[in-house]
């Protein structure tokens, strides 16, 4: 059996969440969304479908040329399926803080800020969650600032919004009549009873929930012979720390 | 007759005054480091940095050398180094006042500006806690009869004029074009602002608006008040296409500057380089 | 795994519905003419014209052939050579509807859909009979606190998406990225559009984006759902850097086309070969 | 004496009302505007000053590479100095009308329509309104239609508007407060009682009236032989009935 990294499960979860779409778009700071994105598209072309890639912190996979604001506009116009959110705080539904924790006029522990998040929480229909840290620290109750909220009111315009959520520990996806995560996955050492003692917020469970899935050895193979390769490109010592690439 | 002035690293700094609104640009657009640290050398005072988004290491260093009362930003990190240490320091004890904004946002204000309206809509943003502290920031229900949806609140932005940008670009032609390539939010900003000035790694001995092609990656003099030249003046910055981030002086500054002692130990041997 | 579709020039001209709101390039950004041909000869109809911000002799054509309902622009004309005359005649007569506008309406009703607003402001244009009769634009009370004037009336203009949008484009490279130059209005109207289709001279066999300078002169290949080469494909419309207008052949349509008749006798000839 | 083209003239007399401007913008089909814009810029650099031309429809004189709206937004800005509208009619109150006459639901003669009329006659400080027919049918009292309105009321924005009018046989000052032209010039062979008889509207009259000033010969030189080839280069057709280059 070929012994798989923890970022490389994450990649290869992630991964299985993108194959429906045409455009992907990855953020800053996103090495394992970005080499999910890239893995995708790769198998996509040995199927012969197009799947388009932006890594905003790649020359070689960004698409724009109008500047930093095309992001958000291509966002806006319905062109892009797939985004990825983090946060120093997410919360039971789905709002995420990337801010700071205690009150924000008198703020505790000051983190860098929203991004772009607050637009593209509410344009791009499928946004995935992704907190490599899953502790009460992370996933809590309620989060102290909202720097984009998980659902808006009937009147707001938003096509988009969450729909997973990805830690090291567990998959969940949204439900947004519920207003509620629920457990899909865990990962393979996990069990559910440390999975709720770790997250601060209450969740609904799956009926059939399920280890995370180990990739095949054909997508081992193009991750690591490959998308390393491309990945370092601009996440040089990410692709070190994982491939010695 | 040049087309252009050509100043002194020393004279485009005399142009920023104490209190002046400041366009800074993120770390791929070009950031003009030789620049701020004869800023703060100078002892700048009450500068508001009016980021587009972002900012890393250029803020940081002049929060932390006391220039700066105000930030609007929609992110101040030194990136895969972590956070600013002296933003996150100067926000935690009320030393700057931090505007706290996204993306969109920031381009949009500065676009209502270079279209000379006093206000741009801008979707999604609503309920958040940002909008929640943007006094600035207006919702009106939306008044159009035939566009978007009836009763859907719109978020207005204030247009925002910049007193003053300045940015280091790769090149500049011998009529004081600037290539900006791709980094077309550099033309956002100079669209926006009073003044603009430039440092460069050269000047070229050509007209870049003779070929179109090489004319469309251009940012036009007209809009330029000065321009310097500066070698490795985006230094520890990358300035992209010519050379990248010096990771090693920017992670030592991220360990260094975690403690206002080790920030300014630090600064006292950047600033007598 | 081919980066884009490519089609031929009937298979793109079978995707303009009739009805449908067409974006029409001005005569400096690439006019696909040998497109509009095949389209009048597929006896299309009712097709609304979008002009950014006006048209020659396509939009003259496409009138005098009894395909266009609706022209929304700043101007129809034939430049040096005078007032584009089926135009000028089908609006005397009733024939079509002319949604009169002015050159930034245009881009700024573009922009908006670009970013998904359902409005954006405008300045200037109060007061002119232009405005007088839209009654698609709105007017209300500038309602920001702290920008522009107090009492100030703003003209609002609704977001318009484009159903569908075809230029002529000089080059495209092998993954179908536009090679468009300084011509950026054309990303404005793609990114507005639902359907982008390029005609074009040829494909180069190179990426485009390799280079960070020559990427920077492209319409992203994301935005385009189907290109075509079409040699000559602007004749006798200018392609800016690659040829000019064919004058003789504007001036001889200029002269025809004052009567239905001339125009007729000229479209039957133009139109065979 | 040099024998002088009735639109060598007229370029002189244009550039006269030019000579303070930092940036100067020439629109659609204007050679003459074109022609004073560049030899002023030539005259500009004989003496060490710095003065930027925009023609819209050069490649050589476009300074914009953010695409057509530049013009627009670039004015708007307030960084055109001096900009050039004309009209189909040219009313007393310095109304234009690019659209056509009779009432505009039935109307008798559609032109083109507009153009940017109607922001730039709001925003750029000095327009000067050229017509080279001078006669009742394009000097009116009252345009048929309002492509762009001479004045506003206070509460518009409207820092930019009609500074002179300059026509084959005379140059008006527009007077903001009085909303009325004043003329300040007639051609040589033109005399005050058939100017007004060939004026559609009333307009007041400079104490010191006039004739068009000739232009020296330093200036008819720079005109002819440089001007002339710069020219030719957006307006071939003029260039040549001009001055055969």
């Amino acid at each position: 059996m070929i012994e798989l990294k923890r970022e490389e499960l994450l990649i290869s979860e992630l991964a299985d969440l993108l194959v429906n779409d045409k455009h992907i778009a990855v953020g800053a700071a996103s090495p394992i969304p970005g080499a999910a994105a890239l893995l995708v598209k790769e198998e996509a072309k040995l199927q012969n479908n197009r799947l388009r890639v932006t890594i905003l912190h790649s020359n070689k996979y960004n698409n724009f040329t109008d500047g930093a604001r095309e992001l958000f506009d291509c966002a806006a116009q319905g062109r892009i399926d797939t985004f990825f959110l983090g946060g120093v705080q997410i919360d039971g539904e789905a709002n995420i803080n990337l801010v700071g924790t205690g009150s924000y006029e008198k703020i505790q522990k000051r983190f860098p800020g929203s991004f772009g998040s607050a637009l593209m929480y509410f344009v791009v229909p499928q946004i995935i969650l992704f907190r490599e840290e899953h502790s009460p620290r992370t996933l809590v109750d309620k989060v102290e600032f909202i720097s984009a909220p998980g659902f808006s009111d009937e009147n707001i315009y938003r096509p988009g919004g969450p729909k997973f959520l990805l830690t090291n520990r567990a998959l969940f996806k949204f439900n947004k009549q519920k207003k509620r995560f629920c457990l899909l996955k865990i990962n393979n050492n996990e069990n559910l009873e440390n999975i709720i003692k770790l997250t601060g917020f209450k969740f609904d469970v799956d009926d059939k929930i399920t280890n995370m899935s180990v990739p095949n050895k054909t997508r081992i193979d193009i991750l690591r012979n490959k998308i390393s390769y491309m990945v370092s490109e601009f996440y040089p010592e990410f692709a070190d720390k994982i491939w010695g690439v | 007759m040049k087309q252009f002035d050509e100043l002194s690293l020393l004279e485009i700094v005399d142009e920023v005054k104490d209190g002046d609104l400041i366009g800074i640009p993120a770390d791929y657009s070009g950031v003009p480091m030789e620049f701020t640290k004869e800023l703060i050398k100078k002892g700048i005072k009450d500068l508001k940095l009016y980021c587009l988004p972002l900012t890393t290491i250029q803020g940081d260093m002049l929060i932390g050398s006391g220039c700066v009362s105000e930030v609007e930003a929609a992110a101040v990190t030194l990136g895969e180094f972590g956070l600013a240490p002296r933003f996150s320091e100067a926000v935690e004890s009320g030393k700057i006042i931090i505007k706290d904004s996204t993306c969109p946002a920031l381009h949009a204000q500065l676009q209502a500006t270079e279209k000379s309206v006093p206000f741009m809509p801008l979707r999604g943003v609503i309920g958040s806690d940002i909008q929640k502290y943007r006094k600035d920031w207006q919702i009106i229900e939306n008044p159009m009869k035939f566009s978007g949806n009836k009763n859907e609140p719109i978020l207005l932005l204030p247009a925002v004029q910049l007193d003053i940008l300045i940015f280091h670009a790769p090149c500049v032609d011998k009529n004081g074009n600037i290539q900006i390539g791709r980094r077309r939010e550099l033309a956002t900003l100079a669209h926006a602002s009073k003044n603009v000035f430039v440092t460069t790694e050269r000047i070229l001995d050509i007209d870049l608006f003779d070929d179109e092609l090489s004319a469309a990656t251009c940012l036009p003099a007209l809009y330029i008040d000065g321009i310097s030249v500066v070698k490795n003046g985006a230094w520890p910055c990358a300035l992209p296409g010519v050379y990248g981030a010096d990771n090693d002086e920017i992670k030592k500054y991220s360990i260094a500057a975690k403690t206002q002692k080790g920030f300014e130990d630090y600064m006292k041997n950047y600033l007598s380089n």
